[in-house]
């Protein structure tokens, strides 16, 4: 992968199993987004492949993209909102737009607001929310679908401990049901955190290469 | 038709749900509303003149162009024999619709202004007139001149040609100037609307990329921006027209004295003409949203 | 003024490093280049027909406005006489600037598309035609006739108003109608680029929030988008009225044969009337901007 | 300090001494944005009086708090730039709109950069930048002008460890040249780091009030 320039990221082959819980890290402007962003198909390799549920990107048609977007959730580094909807329209966009009902799935949304602690800010513009907020948002947004697969890029970057605990318990159990999950962080706490709980693997990305971190953490 | 009917209703129904995406107006989508408006006004006014003067034209050639006047300046004893020949040479003449020669009555009218009504025109060495009236096609002026000072050597023929001409020549003019604005205008309004759908998509860029994010297909994405700006547009067309058609019709109050100039306005069936302007509007933001929306839409993976 | 000349001077050059902070040009930026450009294509195709039927209806009203005739029907022996007296009594009508009676020649003119050249008018008892020409207050005709029925019984004053009325009204409605439509197209284009500049501002809500969080004073961000949005409106709005003149100029080829309408276009002195158009284009997008770029702002804190 | 609804600060007296070095924390969502927004003038107390440099918000005029804003330099949580400018021209937009000479300074500019590691990347646009190079930049754009006080939000929220060090060490050199500091972060480990370097006071917002935390982090 590289942006016009240099080469970014090389020689990496990896395939994440189903069920898998991952952590990426590596220093800032490494390429951990530009990693996510390739396994979601929001850019394509310069070269090499990538698959997503078994069928290469490049051979998938844009509609393609999207049914499979809805199987992965996403949350993104620079959370993007619909700036004129409340938080929980917002949080329910992804039903909204595979077509399905929202009143079916009221009662899961609720729930959902409440355990990332914006029952009270439901109404709220997006505009309106603190920086934490907005992250919380975006990752109840990325599981609304209960998607097959999460990634999310520095979801804890503006939260404190205790609400980053609570959010890694809530992706520590979507993986318990089976969802794969990998996590750009740097937050080496939360690694360790999440290690007493579930067989997270690290990958670490320097000098252009994907490594998989020891147990040393 | 049946499939497309239900298309056509489907999409101007709309899905409330899909509608809500869309941000609700700001200044570019007013633009777009006022430019629609602004320009159907436009476009119905120049309608109605180019429809107007169109008329006048219409008057103006049909009733110069197609009449000529043959004199018969000969001594009263040849008068009746000569304008019988002239009458006989004329019905040959092709090109000739009728030709009648003129009573002295009409005579008398012609002349009333000039002289009043008591002039003795039978008892005056005062030519015969005879009216010309020209098919389509019209005659041969000269070849008609030539058999003429053969066979009526006292007939002058008077084909009008020398005044009429620029009388034409004006009205078709008008007309074309008429036709050239509104071409005019519809040309600048196609445009605008097109920059205005295409201003209002790039302000909405975010929106769409959310959207494409989240996993909504571009058809989906596409149609709630396209809906939302083709509705805008034939809405804000629809009150332009209205509007329009309004100011048209309070304009002209003097339309029974100033019969010269057709009344600015619409006659009988050319009412439908304006009706015409906000489905096209309307046709045009829906191509050019459509148009932007995919191009937006195709820059994001 | 030579301060403010200062001022206009530097605001045209503007500074490079400020000019800098507005993003070039997007959707809404050209938007606001083309409305200007073709509303004063518009505009001077408005003006050069607004221009050319004024002059056409000034034409109408000199030439049919103050004319009318007046015929004596007298036994030849009291033509002379009643003539004179006639005369007399036009000299000393008020709202008559003068009268005059037409010469034998001038009859036999009018009289020669009907009767031909030969017509002997000295031994007819043709009616001896007077040409009346009113001042501008025109006169009372009612009160003529009654003056002239006592002194000349022959007299019979046709005053033409059956049928100059309603050209006049023609002509003034054609003259009105290009104005309407002038103020019209003037009102559409000032509003446009109103709506063009606010949407382009609107789009750069971020630039604008940015320059303020980061020390600008509001004077120096309203100046960067103001400059280059008038900048932008002046320079559509010139390249509009440039394109427009050469139409027009190109236009009417066939001036010199259709004299009856004066050719669409402008003749002397009135080549200036487009040129006021993109200045004033300039203004109203200056005017918009500021109000819209100090709106933005205060809304800022 | 209320957004409408229910009161969000209340009760809180605080005046920044120059040269001094604040740590503000508090849970996601307690206020801490809200108070910085106070401090450089970007909100209007809803109740009580907030001074900058000795006066009172509340009579400045929009040029006031222009000026006064050019004393202050503030990393915002959420970063904004002019995206159609490259990072370079972004960071030296301070110097830009303040009338300053550009290129006197451009020495000055190319350090920076070099200390926040953008170098390399200072011709990219604002949109070409990883989150964290994005908050580096914010970063070198606060303190391009020397202002006497920076205030951070949340500046390391999107860097690793090292980086975040070095971007602690820079905010340190600046407050033993006399700036006054205050930082918003939730990253107890950053706190711990910068106590053994200066003597900071943490400001802890919880219950609506401002609490002086004690020596025990
Ligand atoms: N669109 C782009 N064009 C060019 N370069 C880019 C683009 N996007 C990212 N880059 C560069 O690629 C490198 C990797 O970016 P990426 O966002 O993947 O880093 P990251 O590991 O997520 O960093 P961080 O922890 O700071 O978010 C950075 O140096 C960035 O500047
Ligand atoms: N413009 C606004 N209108 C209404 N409520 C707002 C507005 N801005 C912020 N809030 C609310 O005020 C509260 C405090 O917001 P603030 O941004 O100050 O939090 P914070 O301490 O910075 O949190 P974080 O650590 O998540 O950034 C939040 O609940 C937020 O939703
Ligand atoms: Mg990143
Ligand atoms: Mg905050």
């Amino acid at each position: 992968m590289s942006y016009g320039g240099g080469e970014l990221l090389s020689d990496i082959s990896l395939t994440l199993s189903p069920g898998s819980f991952h952590f990426l890290t590596g220093p800032s402007g490494a390429g951990k987004t530009t990693f996510l962003k390739l396994c979601y198909g929001a850019l394509l390799p310069t070269a090499g492949h990538v698959r997503m549920f078994g069928a290469d990107v490049r051979d998938m048609s844009r509609d393609d993209v999207a049914l499979a977007r809805r199987r992965i959730g996403v949350v993104h580094q620079d959370v993007q909102f619909l700036d004129h909807l409340p938080v929980a329209d917002n949080v329910a966009l992804p039903l909204i737009v595979s077509g399905r009902d929202r009143t079916d799935e009221s009662e899961n949304l609720s729930e959902l607001l409440n355990w990332v602690g914006l029952s009270k800010r439901a109404g709220a513009l997006p505009a309106e929310l603190s920086g934490g907020e907005r992250q919380r948002a975006a990752l109840a947004r990325a599981v609304i679908m209960s998607p097959e697969v999460i990634l999310a890029d520095e979801p804890t970057g503006n939260i404190d401990w205790e609400m980053s605990q609570r959010l890694l318990q809530l992706l520590v159990e979507l993986n318990r049901m089976g969802k794969t999950i990998m996590i750009a962080t740097h937050d080496m706490n939360l690694i360790r955190a999440a290690k007493s709980q579930v067989q997270a693997r690290v990958l670490r990305i320097s000098q252009r290469r994907l490594h998989t971190a020891g147990a040393d953490l | 038709m049946t499939p497309d009917l239900t298309r056509i209703t489907a999409f101007l129904a709309g899905d409330v749900q899909a509608d809500r995406l869309v941000p609700p107006t700001g200044f570019t989508a007013r633009l777009t509303v006022f430019v629609a408006a602004a320009m159907a006004f436009l476009t119905v006014f120049a309608l109605a003149l180019s429809l107007a003067t169109g008329r006048l034209a219409d008057r103006w050639s049909d009733e110069l162009a197609r009449a000529s006047t043959l004199r018969i300046s000969a001594p009263m004893d040849q008068r009746e024999a000569q304008t019988t020949a002239a009458l006989r040479v004329l019905e040959t003449t092709p090109g000739v619709a009728s030709a009648r020669a003129l009573s002295d009555e009409e005579q008398r009218a012609l002349l009333e202004p000039w002289f009043g009504p008591d002039l003795p025109v039978e008892s005056l060495p005062i030519p015969q007139l005879i009216e010309v009236i020209e098919d389509e096609t019209g005659y041969d002026a000269a070849g008609l001149r030539l058999r003429l000072s053969a066979e009526v050597p006292g007939a002058v023929l008077d084909d009008h040609t020398r005044w009429r001409r620029p009388l034409v020549m004006a009205a078709d003019r008008l007309r074309l100037l008429g036709w050239l604005s509104i071409a005019l205008i519809g040309a600048a309004t196609a445009a605008m609307i097109t920059l205005a759908a295409q201003a209002a998509l790039a302000a909405n860029a975010q929106v769409i990329a959310v959207l494409r994010l989240v996993g909504a297909r571009d058809a989906y994405i596409a149609q709630a921006f396209v809906r939302r700006f083709t509705l805008r547009a034939l809405g804000g067309a629809a009150a332009g027209t209205v509007l329009g058609m309004i100011a048209v019709l309070i304009l002209p109050s003097a339309q029974a004295e100033a019969g010269f100039l057709t009344g600015l306005g619409f006659q009988g069936w050319h009412w439908i003409w304006p009706l015409v302007i906000p489905p096209l509007g309307a046709a045009v933001a829906f191509a050019a949203t459509r148009h932007a929306a995919q191009r937006t839409l195709r820059e994001l993976s």
